[in-house]
């Protein structure tokens, strides 16, 4: 069965993000996103969805290299001084490359 | 000075939780309470509001205001050149500060039922007002006027921010069915009100030990502004309250409104105003320290206040 | 036509929806609600369902029965020739109004009780038969007879589908413990009953605001067939009461359920039985035009036809 | 032997359960019926609590903390050597029985008030004494007393557990603001305990149905335990409350716990101090078979144990 | 420490699926599978879970390249014309691949 | 834009193990960790969340290629005998390797 690869970036940031982020990955060329609820801790301290919006939220986005390093390094400019968020980026396949 | 059975529910989850209990309602839940206990409010305040003329409260409602936009005026200096703290978290702060508390003005009520006080029902509206003003107050003090905030998004933000949504929504529902119109809906909203407190108080103890926890970090001023700020602007409430010609029970609520400090609309506004004040900071103060010591020393003391306000100025 | 307070909530909803504000009940509240409301209107019906005689109601069932198989016979030509509806299409919204809403039988009865008008209790139990027939045809008139269909799987999506459980489950238990035996959990199903549907129906407008959105997307005839057919259903709906000898109230709400469209239990078995069908489309249709019309124009309407009728038929 | 309409909500749940239908309550909300159960529970214990003296009590908590001690010490070797099992399993199943749920006793005290019988209203404070002791001695069954177990964890995961927590909670707010002090929050706990205790049973059902189906794995043996040890446990909890003095209702309360088995505050005690005990197996006893032979079949049996008892030692 | 590598499956799809898509990967060879609740945005439009069974489910399959292949291609052939679903596929290392 | 390798260290655990998993990735080196509820099922049966803590959780730490085999070597050996849980562990791309 014929896969092509494409970039797996996942985010995790505070929820109070949720809406800008997607506006963001959408304006920057992504096809598409999967967000779920997170709890976890860093360098800002322990972040649980126990009340209001103090949650996470861990977005998912695949698409091509390009994209994920656009979308990368807006997020690194616009948030990590202010809000807690990381980021990584990792390699998969996909089976219909025309959809990310 | 007894406390309110629905304390002693704040007073068990503070204790759970600081005993690192694993006690917790389900952020579902919570929320429900919350929603619940919004609505109640605005539905009781719309429906007094229903009886009233706009002539009579439209000056009542500018003072508000007023006040609203003069505290954190007040708190903001003695934060950044007193507490020393930074621009943007002194400002953030007095935004809190500024505005007001659903949950604490549910207490007051609360305790004002059971010691038999009685104040004016439509007061809910000031809460809605109180809300707003100083948020902008906040932002202005951390950006001067002169660099653009995007005020659209921020507005938009608040506005349609839970609180507002629901307490306005609530108001404008009573209001246009009056007190017989919410006759079948009062099994809900209002003979269960004191039990939703109740739990919303508990789940509060909760959150609040974890603050506390986190206070050590921030030195002592901030507990002693968070203790002697929300007694002073008690007073400037109460003076106001007296000045309008309220009753002892509206005096001692305004009090408390003025003494209380937000945990709900403007932290999310100033995480998105203001990304660079620390958010935990202002959190450790409003719900670490103002929340537990309005609910249960602030609110007997205000109405003490006001007794003896009215009774002076006879 | 004075708005039912309940309805008041829907039109808060619908509001904060379009204006996009943040509020939002949490899905478990909403999933607590609607189990709420589909165990107190069964329960209702059982304790009536306990009073009547079967012989009385077989007749009374199979009419209904009947008004569900042939409604959706209706729809689907219309949908399809007149609408050019692919037939996936055609034959899912077929099914979707030939099927009930429990939410607008719930503001039904609550208007109905607001307007002092009494009706046949055991209604519930048409709203259980007339869940599933619409289904069976909407998939016959999607694949044909001839293409076999997997029935098993799909019997049991819809019959053991939370709606109808909880419906058959509260009428079983009213029916068993009658009267009195349901005294004593009263509380919470029948007390609360309306502030429950109340927050039920600021989530559904939350909801509504968001098919609203995309109504655009599908064009003029859709609204116009998801205003018109709902009316055309219950005049249907109002006729068959009435020859039934129903009461003026029970004439209204079976013009109600007729006019009604499902938007729980069909859209899930449409969406196993045929994928080909775009959710989005019949969703649009009954939640976004319909049930909003239904409770806030069509059931007063209803009531007025039941009782012209029964003036006329004396 | 009529059943109380709370029990056809778990017969409703048991059966939608094992027809697979898709039904649930969501997690969330099973946890807030949880929580309004205890705190409710906790509360009308406090109550009374406040209107007895500490020296009548002494002597009924000591013999309760005993009966507590004894229970895992008759069901383990039963377990160990008649049913073969693992140490660890054996040890924990025991604990499990040697242990209270809440859930039963909530039915009976619904049974009894259905059955208008009355019994000391205190009683909620055994339920607390009796979750702990049979904890301890299982660990010590599993490990011995050498090999050191690690205690305070285990006593913060038990002692901090939400059900003690909720329940000394209610206990001590129910004490402390006394019968009048409840008032304004009876609407949400007293109001709609019996409706609440419905829903928690039908989620109960659906959760029990779960278990049933993975009961053929563990063989006859267990499902045999299951019933007859808390029918000898009844027994013994029946006699030792009539050589108490306790009412009817009271001794048939206390053999309901004696009778009764955790499923709650064990589990978890056991996965984090004995995890090589198969949790599945304990959960499949007490949830698949003793709690529902209990509130179906037991309570009732109890009741009149209890009424034998009294007669015969008039 | 001694590891292997398998392959991790993530499919992405609309909830009504779940017990569809848990049947077929038993039924293909996955020895288990973790799922998540989740809510998106894709080529048919936003999913989110506040009402029903509107949202999303993640669902992880960590097993080998061939059984991975064969889920892939079975939820391609079935679902991918009229449900919401995507799928990617990652390499991961484990340490017990006798489980997997 | 720089990016520097990591290792994404991804848990499946029951729920019950929730804070004694935090402990020990805190102390066994790693910076912080994000974590979701799951349900799923494996070789010990299915584990779903709808009632009290049967159901489980999905931790991920990011960090580098030590600490995750040390945290992946003690949790075989503490937990694995006993307790639902599985582990793998895969390579991303991180845009501040001082945080990992
Ligand atoms: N090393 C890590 N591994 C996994 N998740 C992390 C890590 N560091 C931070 N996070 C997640 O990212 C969120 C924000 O991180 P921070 O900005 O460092 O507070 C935290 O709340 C965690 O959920
Ligand atoms: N490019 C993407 N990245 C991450 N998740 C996606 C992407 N595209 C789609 N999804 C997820 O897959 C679901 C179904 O996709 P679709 O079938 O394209 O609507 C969406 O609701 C998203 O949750
Ligand atoms: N092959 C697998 N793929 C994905 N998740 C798995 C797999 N095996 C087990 N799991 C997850 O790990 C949990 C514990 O696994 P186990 O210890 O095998 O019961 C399960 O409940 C699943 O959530
Ligand atoms: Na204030
Ligand atoms: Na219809
Ligand atoms: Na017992």
């Amino acid at each position: 069965m014929h896969t092509e690869r494409r970039k797996l970036l996942t985010i995790v940031a505070e929820a109070a993000l949720e809406q800008r982020m997607i506006k963001d990955v959408e304006r920057l060329g992504a096809h598409g996103y999967t967000i779920t609820a997170a709890c976890g801790k860093g360098s800002r301290g322990v972040r649980n969805a126990d009340w209001e919006r103090n949650g996470n939220i861990r977005m998912e986005v695949v698409c091509d290299a390009t994209t994920a390093s656009a979308i990368a390094a807006h997020l690194k400019e616009h948030y990590y001084d202010n809000y807690a968020m990381i980021l990584f980026i990792g390699d998969v396949e996909v089976l219909r490359p025309e959809k990310f | 000075m007894t406390l309110d059975p629905v304390v002693l529910f704040f007073t068990l989850g503070l204790v759970a939780g600081l005993a690192r209990s694993e006690l917790r309602l389900p952020s579902a839940i919570y929320e429900f309470l919350t929603v619940l206990l919004l609505l109640a409010i605005g539905l009781k305040g719309g429906v007094e509001l229903s009886r009233q003329s706009l002539g009579t409260l439209a000056p009542q409602m500018l003072a508000v205001i007023l006040m609203g936009l003069i505290l954190p005026l007040i708190a903001f200096p003695l934060l950044r050149y007193v507490g020393r703290l930074k621009r943007p978290d002194a400002a953030s702060i007095a935004a809190h500060y500024g505005s007001v508390s659903v949950g604490t003005y549910a207490v007051a009520v609360a305790y004002l039922a059971s010691q038999g006080v009685t104040f004016e029902e439509y007061m809910p509206l000031f809460v809605v007002l109180l809300e707003m003003p100083a948020i902008v107050v906040g932002i202005v003090l951390a950006r001067g006027i002169t660099r653009g905030t995007r005020w659209a998004p921020l507005a938009h933000e608040v506005f349609l921010g839970k609180s507002i949504v629901l307490l306005t929504g609530g108001l404008l529902i009573g209001w246009a069915a009056g007190a017989e119109g919410i006759q079948p809906i009062k099994g809900l909203f209002f003979d269960l009100f004191k039990g939703v407190l109740a739990l919303f108080l508990l789940e509060m103890g909760l959150i609040t030990a974890g603050q506390v926890t986190g206070l050590r970090r921030y030195g002592l001023f901030l507990v002693v502004f968070a203790i002697a700020f929300p007694m002073l602007a008690a007073v400037m409430g109460a003076g106001l309250g007296w000045m309008l010609g309220l009753s002892v029970g509206g005096t001692a609520v305004l009090a408390t409104l003025a003494a209380s400090a937000s945990y709900i609309a403007v932290p999310a506004a100033m995480r998105l105003a203001v990304p660079e004040a620390d958010p935990s900071l202002s959190l450790a103060a409003s719900l670490g320290v103002t929340f537990p010591f309005n609910i249960m020393v602030g609110i007997p003391l205000y109405l003490a206040l006001a007794r003896s306000l009215h009774s002076a100025g006879g």
